[in-house]
């Protein structure tokens, strides 16, 4: 039994209501046990702007693809005005410092530029769609 | 009643969630606004919408216009509500948000600017005839300005900052070789601390009690006064309990200060809440120090009394209704205390950031928590202290006293300090217990006990 | 003040928390008492002293007199708090304290007793000219009897036991051919429930209000009215819903029932807290039913509304002070809503014991939580399954239903059912909200959405 | 299993609600238990009526000897009266049925038999003191 196995049991297990679990097999034996728990922190539904992000996805791509995440609040724009072409489209090269989209904030248009070079592997975010602080908006497969 | 349809609130903690309540009990959506490190913080939970304005660092964040503004416009709130601190005394922002078409829950950004230069605010009361401290018209800026002064006034004299607050750019003189040294202390101070050295002067009284008037006044011209409250119980100028009424007031003394804070308030043409406030010295004379152009901390006392929702009314005001109420129907009734709940050391009122790991508040009769905490939750140090107020009301000062007290020792709260040992100490001390106290109180209780 | 220097609380839960702080805000000790499953309960830990009086089980526990006196006894406890519930109703226990020369803080031995022979209350009330519902004179033990009786008032008819409560040895006659059988059931059940079988009859309204007034009568003869609680909202005749003032009562109709509360009282000699019921029928006219002489569950209500501590006052009363306010000091003010928060499924009533494994109560202006729970607690499935009370109070009583409504979207219990799902939907239904509901409100929601 | 493995597995439950795992695997048993989770209840202090029960010692001893405990709240006396002889001293025997103290509930003096033969052992409370229901009174090593 692997390493990778256990975890994937323990992360099995958390979705279930099964408090202890032991498993013998070829000379190896797992005990688990669950529970006690910190009572989860759900006050009420907060709902963040905007609409659920793709935290899973998000989370496993991340360890092998950089983020570019918005450094301000604003409307979130692929092209400089409505008739343009987008200034990336997944698939694109990009490098270090190019501009990859605009933030509105207070009638301003904000360039945000890529802070990697790489290629562009998923657009997280809608033409036109509200973003917050720190909101991923691209994955980009680095150069190595 | 038509109201506003959505309401951002661009604070965080304790005053973010009673607003977002206030805005609940009137049917307003709420847009909350948080740091990077506020994401799991009860404000964001409450609100319907949350926004994240920027990292942890208030300045990059809760004290960011833009991101604020543009928070406001992405969500389509229609109003903001600023709280206390923050931007909630920022004349620009009130402005900004005016630029905007959003509708700012507080002053006109003209009263912000007269509560934020208090030399100025001295001179225009005075001139109505409400008495202000003895001291300087307007501000000093040499040394032989200050000698005329305190010639006519004598000593002990305090240097105090025009744009200042919490107590930096004070120095206290009680002897005339002091004086120059004092001056230009205090102006690098205020320098310093508010990018402005201007100092004024007034007379300095050892033995005061610090009073404020709450007033409300509709964009109509309304203007009402809703009592006092005796924040007298402060350590370096922060206060830590408020009580009202106060214990020292009589009816004639109450009805004068508060008809001083209506004068004030029409001279300047004031809108929405304010507080006025006073010292009090120990012949009962009071002396106008300043205005605070924003909700309190210590509102609640005054919502205990009068039964008046002080944040709906801010709301109602802003919107455009006038008062519903005229002062002879503002009938006050018992006796409330306020004890600010940080998460401090009791004892060397240190900060003591950290994990609530276990938490239960009193409950029962008279009680009310306003407390951004829930169990699990953690207390950021990049904030202020305060955690939780605890109002207790009585029909009387005793009851109020002695409920604020079995309170407290019910309220168990686990993996950081507070300040509650303390509290409980001020609650059975025989001077407290009088009501005969001043703002050098806290140096009476024994903390080494 | 002199008052007792302690006292025994002979109750657990929410009521005897509520008693606790009432006496610690009086100065007074207090004695707690537990059940072995009431080890860790808030109550044991909030007294000064706690006593094991026996088994889970209430009948050798919160019911054993002899436990309970003995408990008073090492402790040298002057008074014993009943609460409500177990001995609270219990004249042989009052008799008891009274023999062993301890307080009982409630009525007399005798106003217990006439409270629990309700055919014997209806006619003494009657005959002092306090509407009753119509119906027999006294019990009726047999079918001829029964016969006469409802020739005389008509169908539809309710059988009631003289000992009963919690609608135990009840049963509705509509049509004249299930008479005998509805008589031999109701008596079946009475004798079984309360070893008393004797039944009266009333006339059956199915459109009806639930009113009921607070009193509190002095040993010197002084009584008063503090209002009444609407208790409309119930579930097989258990409350869950109670606000004062009653939506449907005019001033006239109000001073009316309160007068005939006090004139009953005097008629009984009745002393201490009591509640007189009535029915209230589609025509506002009032028929007194029933007293209950101990301290309501629902008090909170009357003590938001009145700024009277309902305990506090059974306290001073039982030591011997007259009352401190006369009938036209009284001043009601705004209006208050409670919420019983059950432990159980909120769409089947199914008890849901269970430990508490995560808490969080709102705060906030206008609400007050009475409640024993705390995080980690256990709720046992051996006693009642109410946990905490909610209550809200408004400046109107639209402000009361909103505050309420945000308090139960506040509250997060976890580990156990609860009914805040059911009150969330009574608060937002149309019917609830125009205040135009009877005693059947409950058939009219939805509990499947 | 290497150290570092070990930290891999600590980190990634720091990331669920497990609070014990135990794996042997070639001679090799690793138990990691978390916790602390719940915070103790100690809402205030509960004192109890007597004064401490030395709770620590009882239950030691409760493992090999019996316990008699109160059937009722009351006064604890050791004799019938006060001139007279103590029923039990350390180290008398006792008969199952056998008075070994009084306890006086309102007024009443109620005889509590040992529910056990064998020899006192240890007297928990003092003459005179107040009891609760259940509480323990002897120590008392049975016979076999």
């Amino acid at each position: 039994m692997e390493l990778d196995e256990i975890k994937d049991i323990i992360s099995f297990l958390k979705q279930t209501d099964v408090t202890e679990l032991i498993i013998e097999k070829e000379g190896f034996k797992v005990r688990i046990k669950r529970g006690s728990l910190y009572a989860p922190i759900e006050i009420t539904k907060a709902p963040t702007i905007p609409q659920e992000i793709p935290t899973k996805e998000v989370i496993k791509e991340e360890e092998i693809l950089h983020t570019i995440v918005s450094p301000l609040v604003g409307i979130f724009y692929r092209s400089p005005s409505p008739d343009a072409q987008p200034f990336v489209e997944v698939g694109s090269r990009v490098e270090k410092g190019q501009v990859v989209c605009i933030i509105e904030a207070m009638k301003i248009m904000n360039e945000i530029e890529s802070d990697v070079s790489g290629i562009i592997k998923k657009i997280l975010v809608e033409n036109g769609q509200p973003v917050e602080y720190g909101e991923p908006l691209f994955l980009v497969e680095v150069d190595k | 009643m038509e109201l506003f349809k959505k309401i951002l609130i661009a604070n965080r903690g304790e005053i973010a969630v009673r607003i977002i309540r206030a805005c609940k009990e009137l049917g307003i959506k709420t847009v909350a606004v948080y740091s990077e490190a506020d994401r799991d913080s009860l404000h964001v939970k409450l609100a319907d919408e949350a926004v994240c304005i920027g990292p942890a660092n208030p300045t990059h964040s809760y004290l960011n216009i833009t991101a604020i503004l543009s928070a406001a416009e992405i969500t389509d709130a229609e109003a903001i509500h600023p709280g206390y601190g923050f931007l909630s005394e920022n004349a620009q922002f009130a402005e900004a948000c005016i630029h905007s078409g959003i509708t700012f829950i507080g002053p006109t950004p003209e009263n912000i600017r007269i509560g934020g230069d208090k030399a100025k605010a001295r001179q225009i009361l005075k001139r109505k005839g409400i008495p202000v401290v003895p001291g300087s018209d307007g501000p000093v800026s040499s040394e032989e300005a200050c000698m005329k002064v305190i010639k006519k006034i004598g000593l002990p004299i305090v240097f105090k900052a025009s744009a200042g607050g919490g107590g930096r750019g004070m120095r206290v003189v009680k002897e005339e070789k002091e004086i120059e040294q004092a001056f230009f202390m205090a102006q690098r101070e205020a320098l310093a601390a508010f990018g402005n050295g201007e100092l004024y002067i007034e007379k300095y009284f050892p033995k005061i009690r610090h009073i404020e008037i709450q007033i409300l006044a509709d964009k109509q011209g309304n203007i009402v006064y809703l009592g006092e409250r005796d924040c007298t119980i402060q350590r370096r100028h922060q206060k830590l309990l408020e009580e009202a009424p106060s214990p020292v007031l009589n009816e004639k003394l109450r009805k004068k200060i508060g008809e001083y804070a209506i004068k004030a308030a029409k001279a300047l043409k004031y809108r929405n809440a304010g507080t006025f406030e006073f010292i009090v010295d120990e012949d009962l004379n009071p002396y106008f120090i300043e205005i605070n152009t924003r909700v309190q901390v210590e509102h609640p006392i005054t919502e205990m009394i009068t039964d008046i929702d002080i944040i709906k009314e801010q709301i109602k005001i802003a919107y455009g209704y006038p008062l519903s109420f005229k002062q002879h129907d503002i009938k006050f009734r018992g006796h409330a205390i306020e004890c600010r709940i940080n998460a401090e050391d009791p004892e060397k009122f240190t900060p003591s950031p950290g994990v609530v790991e276990f938490l239960h508040f009193a409950g029962g009769p008279g009680i009310r928590v306003d407390s951004y905490l829930y169990q699990g939750c953690k207390v950021s140090p990049y904030y202020d202290s305060l955690v939780a107020k605890i109002i207790a009301y009585g029909t009387n000062r005793q009851e109020a006293i002695l409920r604020m007290k079995r309170a407290l020792e019910e309220t168990v709260i686990k993996g950081i300090s507070t300040n509650i040992p303390f509290f409980l100490k001020v609650l059975v001390h025989p001077d407290f217990i009088k009501g005969k106290y001043f703002t050098d109180f806290i140096n009476f209780i024994n903390f080494y006990k």
